[in-house]
Order: C-alpha cells, then structure tokens, then sequence
C-alpha cells in the first residue's frame, strides 16, 4: 500500500520538497517533476539529505524536465533513477494512490 | 486503468497544464482510460477560445479540444472557479447578460461535483498544480 | 470499487487569503459532502493558519470564510487533523486555532471537537490510509 | 509624487492586485499621482469584461475600471501577454479572426515599452505579483 | 540613500524573506505584506533571526493583513512596526526605491 | 529626472520552465533595450538557473529561450550579475553556465564576457545603486 508522492517546485525555493519527504513512508516513491528535478542534483546543500532519503524511499525524476533544467547525467545524484512520462504513469499505476505536493 | 486528472493552474504562466497534458497522452498510449479531466482554479483559464500564443509556441487550449475530439476526454471546467475568472460559455453568458463568451470547444462547464465524481469513478487521481 | 465509499482526504498546506486556494478547497469540500464519502482534512505546513482565530478582512476587502469551518458539521464533516510540529513553527498552540465542533446524534447531539491535532508521524499515517488525496 | 504600478498576477487567485488596488487609492487620497497601472503575466486576466464573481464578493474589474474612469489612471494591458491567456480587445479580435473579445471598459492593450517608459516617467515603481 | 523592500510571502514556506533579509542594507525598511506577514508573529522558529534583523534594518508589517489573518497585537514580534495602506504610501515615497521580492 | 538615464536592474529569482516569469521577463528586457537607460541584470537564487547549459525542452514541448541570452550583447545589455552564493547553494559553478559575450566597439569590437559573478554582498550593493527595480 504504497504512494506516489509529485513535487513540481524548486526545494531551493520552497519547503514542499522537505515537507513531503518528512511525510513519505518507508517503500513510498517521491517523484520529482517540473522546478522540482532541482531537487535532484548533485553537490547542493541538500544533496546529503536526499542521499539519506534514499534508502528508505524511491527518488525518482522526470528525465524531459531535467533535460529541459540542462540537468544532464553527471549533474544528478547518485541513487535518483530517473523516467519519461510513461514511466511516470507506470509509477501512478503501480502505486496505490498519488499525492501531489502543490 | 482509469485515470482522473485535476489542473489547478492557469495556461503558459505554470507548467502544470503541460505536464498534464503529457501524462495523459503516455497514459492513452499505454491503454489506460482518462475519462475526465477537470480543470480548477486558475485551470479554468485553459479552456479559452480566444487565446493567440506566438506562432512557434504551443496552442494550449488546441492540444486538449485536440485529445477531446480523438480520445473522448471529458474536459469539465469549474463553473464557479470560471465565473470569478471571466469564462463563460454561451448559456452563462446569456444568463449573465454577458455580449461575449470564450468556452473553446471541447470543454464543458458544469458543477464541482463533477470532481468528487471523477475521485470517486477513476483508479487514481492525479493532481497538476502550482 | 464504484459502489463502496472511499476514503477522501482534502489537504491543506498553503495560508489564506494570500491566494485563493484555502477558499476553493473549502467550496470543493462543502460539495463533496453531498457525496456520502469518508471525508478528512488535513491541515499541515501553512495549512494551519487556515484555522486560527480573530481573523478580520475587513481592510483588505476580500470576504472572511473562516466562519465557514464551524459549519463543517452540518455537513458530516468532523475529522480535522492538524499537525501539533507545523503549529509549534509557527508559534501557535491548539488554543490559537477556532473552536469546531459536531453534534454527535447517535451520542444524544453531544458537541463533540472536529479538530484532532496529531503528530507528523500520524499525520503521515493518516495520509497513507487514503483512497483519494486532493491537494490544494 | 507619481507612482507607477506593476501587476503581475490575476484576479481572486493571488492577493497581489487587491493589494495594488489598496495602494492606489492610498496614494491617491494622499495627493500624490498613479498616471499609470501595467498588467503583464496574468495580470492581464483582470482587465476581463466577463468576469461575474459571486454577490458577496468584491468585482476586481469593476474597482479598477472605476478608478480609470473617476482618477484618470491608464490601465495598461500588456499586448504579448494577453495574447497568450485569451484577452483581446476589439480591433485585436478582429485581427486575429475571433468571433469575441473581453477587455473590459478603462482598460487599453499595449506594448511592453508602456512598462519601460512608466518606470522612466514615474518616480517610483512598485511591483506586486506573486 | 535607503530602499524599501516588500515581501508578500510566507516565510514558512518560501525562501523571499530570508533572502531579502540577507540583501538589505543596514538602514533599510523591510515591509511584510499579505502572506508576508507572517514573518512578524511571535514564538516562531524564525523569531529570533528577525529580533536580531531589527537591529539594522527597520521590519514593519501590513495591519490589515496581520488583522486579516488574525495576528492581534500580542501575538506580534517585539521590534515590528505596522502601518495601514496610507503608511505603505509613507514608507514608498519616503525610500529612494522599491523592490519587492516576488 | 525625466529626461536622464535612469539605472534600470531586472532581478531574476525564479528558475526557467516551471513558470513563464523568467521568459516574460527576458521579453521585458529585451523590448526596455530600446529606450537607451542604464540596464543591469540580477540572477540570484533559483535566478541563476536560467542561465545553465545544455537546455533541451523538446520533450516537454515548451519552447528554449535559454539562446535569447547570448543575444543580449547585440541589444546592448551586457551587465549580467550572478550571484556567487546562490550558485554554490545549487552545486553550480561558472563553468555550469552559457557563454555570453558582447562586442565592445570602443575596443576593436573585442569580445568581452557579460557575466560577472558577484558575492551576495556586491549583489545588495549593485541593487542599492538603482533608480528602478523590476522583480520577475
């Protein structure tokens, strides 16, 4: 019984990303689209935080808006998997609900 | 699968309506089912007939009438979300005494049940906002 | 899964009045209680100043929906969980929040609190025992 | 003192052009002059004629078409962007081929350059947006 | 030489304030408005980082829209002024610019 | 004053693509190029975003302006501010970002680089020393 946990913003921003990782639980994925793929980088001040994040649950983001962000592959995190939009409605029906942090 | 779809934001200013309209083409094209999407808040502002974007940017409101009429999407756009925005359709604006109206084809207006209807029939909800 | 009564969360994370979400969430969930679901709202993170008291709009000219809350029973509406950690960062306490109440009928119409402040960790529990999440 | 005015959202959804709205009636009542208001991002959506909130609610366009009307303040509505969200006057509509248009009375469509020459023109220039 | 700052922005949940606060000269006005106002309440985690702004910078909030959100007068920071729409006028005319950091 | 040059700053704090504000604002720029004032532009915080290479929005369908900025020269805009800290928050360095120049014609038309990387201390003094401020 597992959740898709959507973040669209910048964590750099705005505390939605914090937020919704304060709530996700064990074996949910957090699945970060739109200004929320900044989320995903390496070597920023929370990349250490998202790195802990990471082994108890799913990082993912968007690969057409990390493109987009020029967000290339040696730019993302270790242990952030990535997916196109099918992926991402692989991800929203594999799960059991969806909940988007606006 | 059926998936409902919600769009709180308005065309061009957020990326939410695209990200939208991405996710339910992958969902058609992988054989699931988008029977509605409902369009709330700034969202309502999607619908628009009269919007002229750049000629080399996208048409917002003519990709979504585009999946009404190939795939038999539902779009239902808030009627009380629309009417505080200035959408109105030809009925809403010959109550309001309204000289113009703006609802593109292939949208609808109707109530906020239509939502909680759409919760309550799809197998998930998906939610693009701001 | 058409016929049988889901579980319905509404959740609030964003302050009033600044923007209009907290007003279209609160219409969203007055309509849905029309439906016969199992309805909760969440208040989290900027959600809880939806509730706080003594809230004036007059000198901004925008209408004051906070008295819409109270009302919330009438409409079967009674589970309001609010989040004790995004209160305390904010400097407020359950004593700064409205007072919401429902009438209990199978209690004899007792007026029993809709408001149930609750941990993170319940609030995540909370969120993970939904069928359908609308987030505003 | 002139004031020169920028909005940068739309109508009920962000409080920002309630905002200006307050500021511009301060400084008014205070003697000093507000020649001119700017619209861009969705703030051109206020300048909309169809626009019907509900009754007990405040009408965004009709305060600042009043304030056009009884102060002479020019409500300026950037051209580019309300091409892209749908809000077109007369000759506009026209132009474009669509059967309606939506700028309400005091409003006027314009180009960007009305911003830069406000900000020139004004000895101070206060942004509300979101 | 002073500017006036405005920030229409929860504090709690985005970023402005605090960067407006790490860009503000010594002798400037920070005014909170809208959500904004929220930087100016009392016993919050973000209180004793705006005491110790108050010493260089002036913070003054909006009264209708602390009134609005129900901030009354005791639950407000020691150190922060408020001004009605006719004082925001005040302040303006009376800094050499404006910024508002959106 | 009307008849001077005034000292016009554009402060970019939004990152590209999620929202319009950035691609409005380059469109402002732009269109303010032509009426011969002191402009500047600030990128601080999720601003310094819009500046990264290797942009490529052809799968989410929404048009690169990220090229629009190395055009910046030709109009005459040539002082980009980047904030130091606001990059390092966000694991960038210059080299992360585009290349632009523009063409000093008092110099041989030398071509000089428009970026300039500030600390934020510089960046509240170059916002200090405007006449007008516009926030996207």
């Amino acid at each position: 019984m597992a959740t898709l946990h959507t973040v669209n913003k910048s964590p750099f921003a705005n505390q939605s990303l914090l937020s919704c990782l304060a709530h996700a639980k064990d074996g949910d994925t957090v699945l970060m689209i739109e200004d929320g793929v900044y989320g995903a980088g390496k070597g920023t001040g929370l990349a250490e935080a998202m790195t802990a994040m990471a082994s108890r649950v799913a990082l993912v983001a968007l690969q057409p808006d990390l493109n987009a962000r020029g967000l290339v592959a040696d730019r993302i995190l270790d242990g952030v998997k990535t997916v196109d939009y099918a992926g991402f409605v692989e991800l929203a029906a594999s799960h059991d609900r969806t909940q988007a942090w606006l | 699968m059926k998936f409902g779809i919600l769009i709180s934001e308005g065309p061009y200013t957020h990326q939410a309506t695209d990200s939208a309209y991405h996710f339910v083409k992958a969902a058609l094209e992988a054989g699931h089912e988008v029977p509605r999407v409902f369009f709330y808040h700034d969202g309502v502002n999607v619908a628009t007939s009269l919007s002229v974007p750049p000629q080399d940017e996208r048409n917002i409101q003519q990709q979504w009438s585009a999946l009404a009429k190939d795939h038999g999407v539902d779009l239902v756009v808030c009627i009380a979300a629309a009417q505080r925005r200035g959408m109105l359709d030809e009925n809403e604006a010959k109550r309001q005494g309204k000289t113009a109206h703006n609802i593109a084809e292939g949208f609808r207006i109707s109530g906020l049940g239509q939502l909680i209807e759409m919760g309550i029939e799809t197998d998930r909800l998906m939610t693009f906002g701001d | 899964m058409e016929d049988d009564v889901k579980k319905f969360l509404y959740v609030n994370r964003k302050a009033p009045y600044g923007t209009i979400y907290a007003l279209e969430s609160l219409e969203v969930v007055l309509i849905g209680a029309a439906f016969d679901q199992d309805v909760s709202l969440a208040f989290l993170d900027d959600g809880v100043f939806q509730l706080t008291k003594s809230q004036d709009t007059a000198d901004i000219g925008v209408k004051n929906f906070s008295p819409t809350f109270r009302a919330l029973g009438d409409y079967e509406v009674t589970k309001l969980y609010v989040e004790k950690e995004s209160l305390e960062e904010r400097g407020l306490t359950a004593d700064d929040l409205q007072e919401i109440v429902w009438e209990d009928e199978d209690d004899d119409y007792e007026e029993k609190p809709s408001i149930r402040i609750v941990s993170r960790a319940e609030m995540a529990d909370v969120m993970a025992d939904q069928d359908v999440i609308l987030s505003f």
